[in-house]
């Protein structure tokens, strides 16, 4: 019991400490302009990409292979409002700064995603279950490229949407947004699985039958979460697009924005806070450091941690070496 | 027949079973009775192979079973029915009864095997092609049964057959405990039908938290005082 | 008896799978603060019953009332809001939970009460079924008794009014069996809740039930005091069986 | 740097443009050697000539990808300026990087109508126009006596961004000439059967095609049409013809079809040949490509030879609007968007060799029988 | 758009071929069901398998002479041996432990591996075989098509119809769906369930090396050609009904029939979405595929 509390503590404590780090490293001489900086950046998308996955599929038990296509919502909602000419015409004509990460952009991206998300999850969620949800899913997420891919000017068609970048002029603002948004989806999702939503989550996952017949409506508290992993994904596409610049179907579509974070909240510990955090830094320097040291043949070697991760540390890193996982 | 010495089994750090030693002779009826969690299930599996004990020998006729897989001691003629049946839900009544006899020493009788399963059960050769997932608790029961003695078993492990089942059918049940023990075979029973599993058992041993605590003849402990206010406790 | 004292009212309820009819034309009253034992030879379809009730699955014929109001074909959660909660045969726990988490989930969404509220709720639950000292383990952990006596604390914790246990007895030796017996009448007593429960175990049916329900073959073949039942034939020859010793 | 001059350039190591992507290196590899071999570039800031430096990151063939890799050479590289990747879209994706940057990005193949409406200061681009580039099969069907002109021409793409961008363009220059198409119809990337396009074909009485789409899409659309025996005079294909894995694995098959290019080892600009038989060595088959590719290196050399530093305004200053004699391409002509338009070419695949039709051929173009014929 | 109902011959031509391409999709489809019925894994790999295959028949043919056809007597024990191995080195203990999430992510490292492996070894460029019989064509019911993909065709429908008499018939087809239904259960029969776990796997490679040999004999392909197999495939098993085996081929024909009539009467650029919005639709209101039958009691 003691070394029980002392182990949380020293979790929490840990987790503080790194996320003040973080936040220290601009003030580093040198370290916006290195790159592992904007190493860091992308550790911070794929991270948040990772804690939307794992809502849905390690706290609610439903496996979504579709998540790529929510990040993908995203990253076009920005682009297309930022620069087309829909709506009220091209946000950075009108207000030429605050297209960076402008809080309504960005939520109007993870809107976009989760309203998706519910009018495909009501009819997938109320009649599939596991293996054929997951099924689903990825038919959904080729479709929706599909869609884009002939959505005409108002999608750019193949080519996507280009936002103008000439105005870039530091990775600062883009990295403490990740790094804040990172933080600010696991404090969340931290205080959603404390609240008698978290508690409904479980219970879906652990028994949905058992579920309902104690009076959760399980459809809803699986749509939900299957909304929420979208609106985290789709304001992870909207960062993207800020760092960018070019959405297209090939790029913000692409099945790795899927594949990556499922296989780094796995490696990090699937149904745990800090897992998919973890998974995410250690994952993405590897493939990071294989690129860049055997550009030849990198994804050999991706292809290879991939699975000698998941032949010997299958718990993932939380549970195997942080003890019992809250 | 079987012979459990000194046995030691945890699940992680928490220990389930501490040097259990027990004895069964060819052609009796061996019951174990105690109360839930005392370590009746764990000891089960840990014969036949689904769990690997700490400590301990296991022999069946003479043979050692340490480090054998289940199917290998499936093999050597033990077959166990376990707690929660282990059916095939989504194949039918009669490829359940198939695989039971699976080994292909008993793969050659088994037409013979069915007639007399399905004499035991008649109910299942009605249902024969059903799903087995979509039988009756006590049909499931059944049906899980039936399956083991598909195998010939020399040995038949039943982890609380009459778990579910209708006063008639559990009458039945016994009657057929005592129908296949006419023919030779030895059971090891676990049941919290302890009044019934006494009577029919030559011999008993009693689990506590882990432990044995007792062992008799079924008369004996049927008699037994202790065992009457421990575990008999007629209702109030 | 009054039609507003009934709970609950099945009128002619068949429920079909493909060609099989599982129940048939079952129609069943049970009153306020009753304790009806359901019995039954193996696959009569009492299971299937308390399903239907729960409407996990839905009538191919028939009504079924609650309070006096249609709940045919209602989503089963909300089945559990207006006052039904269950148990099932084979236990379900939420094994990740522990034991006061499982209690909760009854309190929170089937009581549908504020979390404070609930709280307060889920111990008394606890405390009903003796299992207070286990409090924060995980059910994954626990033995069967103790989550068959768990999933009626989870159930009446959702402060249910009719309350479907099927067969909480199944595998409990007789000492556990007098705990579990102790529990259901307390829950009838202190609640006042009716219960409606199936379970092979005949003699404590008997003892414990003022009234006594017989399925065989997805019909209803008898109804009555625990007196009656046992000298029904037609139950005797169906179920019962002639005395063992 | 002081002591050197480090260029960068992102290429398709992995992935499923390695193949283009080993050509690539291969033509940027032989320009900076030549450079070296010739002492270097003279830098005025520097003083003397500097040697130069490759440096080379994986782009993974895929656009995502494509800022990790400028990332990587920019800030860990610490590289001068910057050579481009070889696909339109991925182009476009590196383009936008060098601009965030402030780093000079020198690019040839993409297409001026995806880039040049971004109207990036910090990246130049040489390329053929899909406008005029579209125009050539309607220059060459012009000039075919009226019994070979085709009637029902018909244009198939695939569904990319280069497929349909090239699709418009063909549109509008059919419009010019007076064409119509019978059949205009696009196809999945990747398609495994075609045979329903075909009977579409077949029912329409197409008699000549323009085909853009990759080598594996456009071998399996032209195998299948031999099974159905479906034969069309005129094939004209775009991107997946003109490789030799496309002679390979047609064999014979592929004589008669025409073929796209942009660049010929048969020009006559100073170094063409030269480089065409160095390749010819190397690899045992003729390109039609590293030219191209060859050039933007020799663009970029020449720039900052003019400019005098590798910074990113002088260079912009020293290209757009600026001529460049002399590369392996011929003289290209920067306008004031930073684009310079260099011809395309089409060959007609005879015995495993690419025959100049246009500009100049010295080929004449021969019709192609029906299959059994052949 | 205009939807002129076109002459009986040309619907007759496009279903014949888009059935006769669909097929290609069926044998990949196969495998695929088989692997994902057992094991409840969704095999990413088998495209990448089926390349490797088809890399394979092309070494045979260009080193050894060997013809594409006739090397299916190689690579189909080659492919039992390979899928034995790798279920044995890679999924074996994947299989035992709950989380499915394990084995699909070793399925999706197998395929970059592979995938890159082969671009190392073979280059990235698109690679074909030309044997005297590429591209010639064959009259069947008046309609002339690829004599290719007749031949893929009635390899898929012989690999098929094996694997189904095997599942049904066979008391060791038999042990194959018990085991992946309740491995604890099947090991008290005797069954071993990572034998049969290794057979699910060997044939379901065994059938990605014969999908390999039909491949290699009609399309050129590249390293990274073989997801788009995946994908369909995919959808081919989700058409015919998971675990399904013989469902599986009938949903490949299926989605061929779907992508010919979409490519002919709308266009080409909506073949995949329509193909995959009937996927969903499939999934969503027939989870159990088009071609099982309602359950039926005795
Ligand atoms: N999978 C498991 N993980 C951890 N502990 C377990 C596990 N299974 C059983 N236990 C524990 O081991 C002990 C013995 O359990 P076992 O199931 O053998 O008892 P039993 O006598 O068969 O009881 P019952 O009558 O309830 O079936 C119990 O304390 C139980 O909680
Ligand atoms: N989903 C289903 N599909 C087909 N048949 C079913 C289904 N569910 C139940 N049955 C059949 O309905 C009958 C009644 O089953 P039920 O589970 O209700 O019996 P029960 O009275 O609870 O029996 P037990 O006492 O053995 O638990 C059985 O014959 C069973 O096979
Ligand atoms: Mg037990
Ligand atoms: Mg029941």
């Amino acid at each position: 019991m003691l070394k029980q509390a002392w182990n949380k503590q020293a979790k929490a404590g840990i987790a503080i400490a790194v996320v003040l780090a973080l936040a220290l490293v601009p003030l580093l001489p040198g370290a916006i302009d290195s790159y592992a900086f904007s190493f860091l950046f992308f550790v911070f998308i794929y991270a948040i990409m990772a804690q939307g996955w794992n809502l849905v599929a390690g706290f609610g038990g439903q496996i979504s292979l579709g998540n790529h296509a929510f990040f993908g919502l995203g990253a076009y909602t920005t682009a297309i409002l930022w620069s087309g000419n829909y709506l009220w015409g091209s946000l950075y004509d009108a207000y030429p700064r605050i297209y960076y990460f402008d809080p309504v952009t960005m939520v109007l991206g993870g809107l976009v995603a989760a309203v998706a998300a519910i009018i495909i999850g009501l009819p997938l969620l109320s009649k599939l279950r596991g293996d054929y949800f997951a099924l689903g899913t990825l038919g959904f997420g080729e479709i929706v490229k599909v869609m884009f891919i002939n959505g005409g000017d108002f999608t750019g068609g193949a080519f996507g949407v280009v936002a103008p970048a000439s105005t870039f002029d530091t990775l600062l603002p883009h990295y403490l947004v990740g790094l804040g948004l990172m933080v600010g989806t696991a404090l969340a999702i931290r205080l959603l699985m404390r609240s008698r939503y978290g508690l409904a989550l479980i219970a879906v996952r652990d028994d949905e039958m058992a579920a309902s017949a104690n009076g959760i409506d399980v459809l809803r508290v699986k749509v939900a979460a299957f909304a929420g992993s979208a609106f985290i994904a789709g304001i992870a596409g909207s960062l993207y697009t800020c760092y960018i610049f070019h959405v297209g179907p090939d790029s913000v579509f692409a099945l790795d924005w899927m594949l990556l974070p499922l296989m780094m909240t796995v490696v990090g510990g699937t149904g745990t806070l800090l897992g998919p955090i973890l998974g995410a830094f250690v994952m993405y320097a590897v493939f990071d450091l294989a690129r860049i040291v055997v550009p030849d043949y990198h994804p050999v070697i991706s292809g290879l941690t991939i699975i000698l991760a998941m032949l010997f540390l299958p718990k993932g890193l939380m549970r195997s070496f942080g003890g019992k996982a809250a | 027949m079987l012979d459990v010495n000194n046995l030691e089994v945890a699940y992680g750090d928490v220990g389930a079973l501490w040097g259990v030693s027990i004895h069964v002779d060819p052609g009796t009826i061996v019951a174990i009775v105690g109360a839930n969690g005392a370590g009746k299930t764990t000891l089960l599996k840990t014969i036949s192979g689904l769990l690997k004990p700490k400590r301990g020998e296991i022999f069946l006729a003479g043979a050692p079973l340490a480090g054998k897989a289940p199917e290998e001691i499936a093999g050597m003629g033990i077959a166990h029915v376990p707690e929660g049946r282990g059916l095939f839900r989504q194949m039918t009544v009669l490829e359940n009864l198939e695989l039971g006899a699976f080994q292909p020493k008993v793969r050659k009788r088994f037409k013979q095997s069915l007639e007399k399963a399905y004499a035991l059960f008649p109910r299942l050769k009605e249902r024969a092609g059903q799903k087995a997932g979509s039988l009756s608790g006590g049909e499931q029961q059944m049906l899980a049964i039936a399956r083991a003695t598909m195998s010939d078993p020399s040995l038949l492990i039943l982890d609380e057959p009459s778990l579910g089942l209708s006063p008639i059918v559990v009458q039945q049940m016994f009657a057929l405990i005592g129908t296949l023990h006419s023919q030779g075979v030895t059971i090891l029973l676990v049941e919290q039908n302890i009044h019934q599993a006494l009577k029919v058992a030559d011999y008993a041993f009693v689990l506590k938290t882990g432990e044995l605590a007792m062992q008799g003849t079924g008369t004996e402990l049927l008699a037994d005082p202790e065992i009457q206010k421990a575990y008999m406790g007629v209702l109030e | 008896m009054q039609p507003d004292e009934t709970l609950l009212r099945l009128e002619a309820v068949q429920k079909r799978f493909g060609g099989l009819v599982v129940l048939n034309n079952i129609d069943i009253a049970v009153g306020a603060n009753e304790l009806i034992g359901l019995i039954g030879p193996n696959g009569a379809g009492k299971s299937t019953l308390f399903n239907l009730i729960t409407a996990l699955y839905t009538p191919t014929q028939g009504r079924i009332r609650f309070r006096g109001r249609d709940i045919t074909g209602t989503a089963p959660h909300r089945i559990c809001r207006l006052g039904i909660a269950r148990t099932f045969q084979l236990v379900r726990t939420f094994l990740t939970m522990t034991a006061f988490e499982n209690i909760m989930v009854g309190a929170v969404y089937g009581g549908g009460g504020r979390v404070r509220h609930a709280t307060a709720a889920a111990e008394e639950a606890l405390e009903l079924v003796g299992l207070t000292a286990k409090r924060d383990v995980r059910t994954a952990h626990m033995t069967l008794s103790d989550r068959r006596l768990l999933e009626i604390a989870r159930a009446v914790a959702s402060s249910p009014a009719l309350l479907l246990l099927d067969e909480p007895m199944a595998g409990l030796n007789p000492t556990e069996i007098q705990r579990m017996v102790d529990v259901i009448r307390r829950v009838r007593n202190e609640r006042g809740v009716s219960i409606l429960w199936v379970e092979h175990k005949v003699d404590a049916i008997m003892k414990v039930c003022s009234r006594v329900i017989v399925l065989d073959h997805g019909e209803k073949i008898a109804d009555g005091t625990p007196r009656e039942i046992v000298a029904n034939r037609k139950v005797i020859e169906a179920y019962l069986g002639e005395p063992a010793a | 740097g002081d002591t050197e001059i480090v260029i960068g350039a992102p290429i398709s190591l992995t992935g499923p443009l390695a193949g283009d992507g080993k050509e690539q290196k291969w033509a940027y590899e032989q320009a900076v050697a030549d450079i070296n071999k010739a002492g270097g570039i003279m830098v005025k800031s520097a003083g003397k000539k500097l040697p130069v430096r490759l440096v080379i990151a994986d782009d993974e063939s895929s656009e995502g990808k494509v800022a990790s890799a400028l990332e990587n050479l920019i800030k860990v590289q610490k590289v001068d300026a910057l050579l481009s990747t070889h696909s339109g879209p991925m182009n476009i994706a590196g383009a936008i990087v060098a601009e965030k940057y402030k780093k000079f990005y020198m690019i040839t193949t993409a297409f001026p109508f995806e880039w040049q409406p971004l109207k990036l200061k910090y990246s130049a681009l040489f390329f053929f126009h899909p406008g005029p580039g579209a125009e050539v099969p309607f220059e060459i069907w012009n000039k075919l006596p009226a019994n070979e002109k085709p009637k029902n021409p018909a244009l198939v793409t695939e569904d990319s961004p280069d497929g349909k961008g090239f699709g418009g363009a063909f549109e509008a220059a059919a419009k010019k000439y007076g064409y119509t198409f019978a059949v205009d119809d696009p196809w999945a990337i990747g398609a495994t059967d075609y045979s329903a396009l075909i009977t579409k074909l077949k029912a329409a009485d197409v008699d000549a095609m323009l085909v853009f789409g990759s080598p594996a899409d456009t071998v399996t659309l032209l195998r299948q049409m031999k099974e159905l025996g479906f034969s069309v005079p005129y094939l004209h294909g775009w991107k997946g013809t003109w490789t030799g894995e496309f002679h390979e694995a047609l064999g014979p098959d592929s004589d008669y079809i025409l073929t796209d290019g942009f660049w010929s080892a048969s020009y006559p600009y100073k170094g063409a040949k030269e480089l065409g038989d160095r390749y010819e060595a190397e690899f045992k088959k003729d390109s039609v490509t590293v030219g191209a590719f060859y050039a933007n290196a020799q663009v970029l050399a020449q720039a900052i030879e003019k400019a005098g530093s590798t910074d990113a305004d002088a260079l912009h200053e020293a290209i757009f609007n600026q001529e460049f004699k002399d590369t392996v391409v011929g003289d290209l002509k920067f306008d004031q968007t930073g684009f310079a338009l260099i011809p395309s070419v089409a060959t007609q695949w005879w015995q495993g060799k690419h025959q100049l039709i246009y500009p100049d051929g010295n080929w004449t173009y021969k019709p192609a029988p029906a299959w059994d014929k052949r | 758009m205009t939807f002129n109902i076109p002459p009986p011959d040309i619907l007759l031509q496009l279903s014949l071929n888009g059935a006769l391409g669909g097929a290609m999709y069926g044998v990949a489809a196969v495998g695929l069901s088989l692997i994902f019925g057992t094991m409840r894994l969704i095999f990413l790999a088998q495209g990448a398998m089926i390349i490797l295959a088809a890399y394979f028949v092309r070494a045979l043919f260009y080193g050894l002479g060997i013809d594409p056809f006739l090397s299916l007597l190689i690579i189909i024990p080659v492919g039992l041996v390979v899928g034995w191995l790798i279920y044995q080195g890679l999924f074996r203990k994947a299989a035992a432990a709950e989380d499915r999430n394990i084995s699909l992510l070793i399925a999706v490292g197998l395929m970059f591996l592979i995938q890159n492996l082969m671009t190392v070894v073979w280059g990235g460029n698109t690679a074909a075989i030309v044997t005297s019989y590429t591209a010639s064509g064959i009259e069947i019911l008046g309609v002339r098509t690829s004599f290719t993909r007749s031949m893929g065709f009635l390899i898929a429908l012989a690999g098929t119809g094996l694997v189904v008499l095997f599942l049904r018939k066979t008391l060791v087809g038999k042990a194959v769906r018990a085991a992946s239904e309740d491995m604890e259960a099947a090991t008290l029969m005797g069954i071993s369930p990572h034998r049969v776990n290794a057979i699910a796997f060997a044939i379901g490679i065994a059938l990605a090396g014969a999908a390999g040999v039909a491949v290699a004999t009609t399309f050129p392909f590249n390293p990274f050609a073989g997801f788009i197999f995946s994908l369909k495939a995919l959808v081919a098993l989700a058409l015919g009904g998971i675990g399904n085996v013989a469902g599986a081929l009938a949903g490949g024909i299926l989605l061929g029939l779907i992508e010919a009539y979409v490519q002919y009467f709308i266009s080409g650029g909506w073949t995949n979405a329509i193909a995959y919005g009937v996927f969903l639709a499939v999934l969503m209101f027939k989870p159990e595929g088009l071609f099982s039958r309602p359950y039926k009691k005795a």
